[in-house]
């Protein structure tokens, strides 16, 4: 229940503009342009549904790693912090030249993944802004940190390029380790090609930062599909970006010693000493979980819902999330060609997972086939707890270890499974 | 605008306990407090759940009056006994995850030094010796050699306290702990030796002795730290339980430490003894020019 | 889970049993501006006040709970506010304020005749028997974990009166709670009462608690009364004994 | 209660640091496994400093004992200080929380110890049965040391309930402080010094801690204790 603030320029990068929340600048006047600002003094501040779903766009053929860069160019982040892993490593190269560029205003090669993500939770306590990037063995050497954020009401924004996590050690594409992060409590969008590599991040900022929602969010893409492959991204111009973080206006006291109580110990550990305080770290969790599905309002708003139905009403339909949807597009496709009746359902949101809407929308499938990039089969277990008359879903096909995914692999499971 | 956080908003004042009130009238926030006053006005630290005559909570709560800006820092800690008392000051404190402390601490302070660009904020790590020489010990490390402009005090007590006593890196060789039932296998680590490789400004070896050395040590190193580079103070503060020191002898022991292997010892890099001379004199200048006022 | 349908949860007054469901996960969503919530439902804001309202003017023992964020005066808007927030006080006979200064584990124990925590709010309650409260000015993450420990363990109406989005957890609540809300609060209770519903207190205005408050609206100087020993001899000795015994405990 | 359903209770001790709470859990469970009962103790330590309220939960039973954990609704609920209550030193708040139907309140008072009317009237909504043992006077005059308290609560418990006999609660004081050592955090190892400085030999530590239970125990016989369950109130002198 923070408090409205006063307008504190001190907390407000000088070259932003305070009316920026509540209206879009018209374009910069001949004589600011003269004045040759760069980096984010050149960009205007904007409002987020302006950036996000009217701004006029325009299409690159860029790689995943690039579709990033110019989604965080635009992000308005403060601080950047990196630690390289295959395949992300290029990202935050990427991110060091904003930096070098002037968006960023602090970027930092970290000691390795806890230092970190610890570094992470600092800076968002800070009241900043706070980007970071992993994969693999690094989401997992991370992962104490990572699944501390959601309970210290942290957002930030982490970038997951997938990969191999388990022994022999390997690089290539393959999404188990986002089975990681399920249980954590922070949101995770998934997405599918380099498009959503651009636009989710945006979106997740605005998302996290709300005060009702307060959590970090993470945006995972297959690595190396997406990363290090080039595709078509339409992009508003690089001269506006989202409004800064409003740190006083979330859902716990940022740890600057300039908003009361003075005495916070925000972070101040249960202690096992009875069990109202057992009641409290049980209310605790529940708010987290409960501040997920609050971010469903807002990631409909701009993600355009947390699923995206083609063929609704099909007898077959597919689910699938990332790199795996792009394989069912084309499935579909052929399918279709040969007069199958068979839909899909891109899911955009892992956490808070869609299942209303997947319910809604599969209200009518007979068959549901849920292919996937790892050998666990996550996806196929979320839609399966979320769903009744579960002997519909078949939970395949899968590859792994870095294999790629045949579009003729789920056209066989759904002709096997007729 | 800080110090408004501990004013009471027109006609709430009343309706505070008491002990909150004394804070706003009688704390150490107005004004730098000595350790000659102690007693004579309201510590920022409130009751605490630490064992009778702790060393530490003695150091901690002189800590709590030497902080130079208590209303511009914060606190990163970590598992162990002395969060139980530093969560009960009246200055915001980050418990984060086992050993994090100096990787919390980089991205807090280069946050809070993003937004108030004026405003010097003080962040200071204040953990034990496992959680910094031991789990913490990559972060603190690197922290250091990335010259964050932070201080790091660890409270040696040479155990796992809050676990019952466990051996530490920092325990002597050859003590007999309950992880290390034939005795601790190696030396106690040189965490001073290995600041000063890294490039600390500023380092300090103290023991719970001498309470006025303490607060002017924190001091200087808090603000050497906000104005040059790392800084970092290894306090013998014992743990009378684990290591059965008799309540009143827990000063003795710490004057018999001192003696015996933890003596004040103080290292400055020269950037930071010209800054501190310099700021010596420029204080000097101010004293006198208010005495010639008066 | 699944598409099951649920039936309506309604948020209502406890005890609800020792881990009630976060009513967001219930299907309770937050209102938007110029609605309010009450029990779980979307209501006007104006229907919300006056429930509330009622609720503080008939329920056993009313309670304000100032929250750090207004009972400090962090910027000049605590400061302005908190002139609305007496006056809404000063309509309400026999209310009581009892502050959450902030969110730290007191230590060993809090005074609820003189503080309100998070850790376990409902002793507060417990203790003053307060069967409406209103909490304002407490950062969103601690007053929703308040609100579900006090609907889990008391049977206390809770009102929820939210700067920002609001509180599915509370049995009345409002978003965006600024200064002009807090006068709308003020005159809907008056309203209320001239609508005819009895107050169940008399007079006007405030009620000191605890010996801390009570002394410093006199104006006196609070002084701790001393806590009397139970069976001053035995408990004495025991204590006496323990810490003597304790400090030569490596002889 | 018919011979045929098998005796379980559950019991929740709240003292304050340092009264050797835990210990006394510890001493009643262990008399109860020598009785060859099943018995398991959850020790629940407040915040380590002393002086701060701690909790220990002991489940009795004459068959197989499945539930883990703290015991949230006793039918055994014993108060080793008064402070407890009238200080609120208990994060069970009132002290009486979550007591069942004709459960047993055993509170350390050598007097009625003054409850409010509120009190008084929900304990008597749920029959509780409200006993004061002056357990800290009783170790005073029988050891010498109210360091004892804990042994007198732990007779007068057992005679209440029935279980463990005198001779298991001796054998188990035994264990406690000479045999097969239990696991005791820092705290307690360093009162257990205290303790047994106060007496020459560690026997004689055992025997008065043994007198001392004896004669909680022979206090609550008397007064037809442990009647409770069966004897209809006004029979039980409380």
């Amino acid at each position: 229940m923070s408090e409205e603030v006063k307008e504190n320029t001190e907390t407000q990068p000088r070259n932003d503009d305070p009316r920026a929340h509540v209206i879009s600048d018209p374009p910069p006047a001949k004589e600011e342009v003269k004045k040759e600002k760069t980096g984010a003094a050149a960009q205007r501040v904007v409002d987020p549904d302006y950036l996000i779903l009217e701004a006029p766009r325009k299409k690159e053929f860029i790689t995943g790693s690039e579709a990033a860069k110019e989604s965080v160019r635009r992000a308005n982040v403060d601080i950047a912090i990196a630690y390289p892993i295959t395949p992300q490593s290029e990202t935050m190269q990427q991110v060091g030249y904003l930096y070098a560029e002037g968006y960023i205003k602090d970027y930092y090669r970290g000691e390795e993944e806890i230092g970190v993500m610890s570094a992470v939770a600092g800076a968002s306590r800070a009241g900043v802004r706070v980007l970071t990037a992993t994969a693999g063995p690094g989401l997992m050497r991370g992962i104490e940190q990572i699944v501390s954020w959601p309970g210290g009401r942290l957002p930030s924004m982490l970038l997951v390029m997938c990969r191999v996590v388990n022994a022999p050690l390997a690089i290539q594409p393959d999404n188990i380790e986002i089975s990681y992060l399920l249980n954590a409590g922070g949101i995770v969008l998934h997405g599918e090609n380099q498009q959503d590599f651009y636009d989710y991040p945006l979106i997740g900022f605005m998302v996290g930062e709300k005060p009702e929602v307060t959590l970090p969010v993470a945006v995972a893409v297959d690595g190396f599909f997406v990363t290090h492959a080039r595709g078509w991204v339409n992009m508003p111009a690089e001269d506006i970006k989202l409004p800064p973080r409003d740190c006083y206006h979330e859902a716990v006291p940022m740890m600057d010693n300039e908003n009361p109580p003075i005495r916070i110990s925000r972070d101040s550990p249960i202690q096992k000493s009875n069990f109202i305080s057992y009641q409290m770290h049980a209310a605790w969790q529940q708010e987290i979980w409960a501040a997920q599905e609050r971010a469903k309002k807002w990631l409909n708003r701009w993600l355009g819902g947390l699923i995206e139905v083609v063929n609704p009403g099909a007898k077959t339909m597919i689910v699938a999330s990332g790199a795996a949807v792009s394989q069912s597009r084309e499935a579909v496709r052929q399918a279709t060609e040969k007069g199958l009746d068979v839909g899909l359902i891109k899911i955009k949101s892992i956490r808070p997972f869609p299942t209303q809407e997947l319910n809604e929308a599969l209200e009518h499938a007979e068959k549901i086939v849920v292919p996937e990039f790892n050998y666990v089969g996550w996806l196929a277990k979320e839609v399966k707890v979320a769903i009744d008359r579960t002997d519909r879903v078949i939970a395949g096909p899968r590859v792994f270890g870095g294999m790629t995914m045949p579009t003729e692999l789920i056209l066989e499971t759904i002709a096997a499974s007729k | 605008m800080s110090l408004k956080t501990i004013r009471p908003a027109t006609g709430f004042k009343e309706y505070l306990p008491k002990e909150y009130q004394d804070l706003i009238d009688d704390g150490p926030f107005l004004r730098q407090r000595k350790v000659s006053e102690l007693g004579s006005f309201k510590e920022a630290i409130e009751e605490h759940p630490m064992c009778a005559g702790c060393a530490m909570t003695l150091f901690i709560r002189l800590v709590f009056v030497a902080l130079p800006s208590l209303e511009h820092t914060v606190i990163c800690g970590t598992a162990g006994c002395g969060r139980l008392a530093i969560t009960q000051g009246a200055v915001p404190f980050v418990y984060g995850n086992y050993g994090d402390t100096n990787a919390v601490a980089t991205g807090l302070k280069r946050g809070l030094d993003i937004r108030f660009k004026d405003t010097p904020k003080d962040v200071v790590v204040m953990a034990g010796d496992g959680g910094l020489a031991d789990i913490g010990f990559h972060a603190v490390m690197h922290s250091w050699f990335r010259k964050e402009k932070f201080t790091t005090i660890m409270l040696d007590n040479e155990v796992y306290g809050n676990t019952g006593g466990q051996d530490s890196g920092m325990t002597q060789k050859g003590m007999v702990m309950k992880m290390a039932p034939t005795g601790k296998k190696f030396e106690k680590m040189d965490m001073l030796g290995l600041a000063k490789t890294a490039g600390v400004a500023y380092t300090a070896r103290i023991s719970t002795t001498n309470p006025t050395r303490i607060a002017n040590t924190v001091r200087k190193a808090v603000l050497i730290a906000r104005e040059v580079g790392p800084t970092f103070i290894q306090a013998y503060t014992s743990c009378n339980i684990e290591y059965a020191i008799p309540t009143p002898k827990v000063i003795d022991d710490a004057r018999d430490v001192e003696k015996d292997r933890y003596g004040f010892e103080e290292y400055y890099s020269d950037e930071a003894q010209t800054y501190w001379d310099e700021s010596e004199k420029e204080r000097k200048r101010l004293r006198k020019a208010a005495k010639k006022l008066k | 889970m699944g598409n099951e349908k649920k039936t309506q949860y309604r948020v209502v007054t406890g005890p609800e049993g020792i881990l009630p469901p976060a009513a967001t996960l219930m299907g309770i969503s937050l209102p938007e501006e110029g609605e309010g919530l009450v029990e779980g439902e979307i209501v006007s804001e104006a229907e919300a006040l006056e429930k509330a309202a009622i609720a503080l003017l008939t329920r056993k023992n009313p309670t304000l709970f100032p929250g750090p964020l207004v009972l400090w005066g962090w910027n000049d808007h605590t400061d302005e506010k908190a002139k609305y927030f007496f006056d809404v006080a000063n309509e309400l006979p026999g209310i009581r304020i009892i502050p959450m200064p902030d969110y730290r584990p007191i230590y060993p124990k809090i005074d609820p005749e003189a503080v309100i925590n998070p850790c376990h709010p409902n002793l507060t309650i417990l203790h003053n028997k307060i069967e409406a409260c209103v909490f304002i000015g407490v950062h969103c993450h601690y007053a929703s974990i308040t609100l579900k420990i006090i609907r889990a363990g008391t049977n206390c109406y809770t009102i929820a009166l939210c700067a920002e989005a609001g509180h599915e957890d509370a049995m009345a609540s409002v978003p965006n709670f600024d200064i002009e809300k807090l006068v709308r609060f003020r005159e809907t209770i008056v309203t209320v009462k001239k609508n005819g519903i009895k107050p169940l207190y008399e007079g006007k205005g405030i009620v000191p608690t605890g010996w801390s408050q009570i002394a410093s609206l006199k104006g006196e100087t609070p002084v701790k009364p001393e806590e009397e020993l139970v069976e001053a001899g035995v408990s004495g000795a025991f204590l006496n004994e323990l810490e003597s015994g304790l400090d030569d405990n490596a002889e | 209660m018919s011979a045929g359903i098998k005796r379980r209770y559950s019991v929740r001790m709240a003292g304050i640091g340092g009264q050797g709470v835990v210990t006394a859990s510890h001493v009643l469970s262990n008399g109860v496994i020598l009785d060859k009962g099943e018995s398991t103790m959850v020790p629940f330590f407040g915040s380590e400093k002393r002086m701060a309220p701690v909790e220990s939960y002991v489940r009795i039973s004459e068959d197989a004992i499945y539930e883990i954990g703290e015991i949230i609704y006793p039918n055994i609920i014993v108060i080793f200080h008064t402070q407890v209550i009238t200080h609120g030193k208990s994060y069970t708040m009132p002290f009486y929380t979550g007591l069942k139907e004709n459960g047993v309140v055993i509170i350390n008072s050598a007097t009625e110890l003054k409850l409010s009317r509120d009190e008084e009237q929900e304990l008597s909504d749920m029959s509780a049965n409200v006993f004061h043992v002056p357990a800290s006077k009783i170790a005073v005059d029988v050891a010498g040391t109210e360091l004892a308290t804990n042994m007198a609560m732990v007779g007068a418990i057992a005679a209440i309930i029935g279980m463990p006999s005198a001779s298991s609660i001796e054998q188990s004081i035994k264990e406690r402080f000479i045999g097969k050592g239990i696991v005791t955090s820092g705290g307690t190892a360093a009162l257990d010094s205290v303790i047994e400085r106060k007496f020459a030999k560690k026997a004689e530590l055992v025997q008065k801690n043994m007198d001392v239970a004896n004669a909680a125990r022979e206090y609550a016989l008397e007064r037809k204790w442990d009647k409770w369950e069966t004897a209809p109130k006004e029979m039980v002198a409380h």
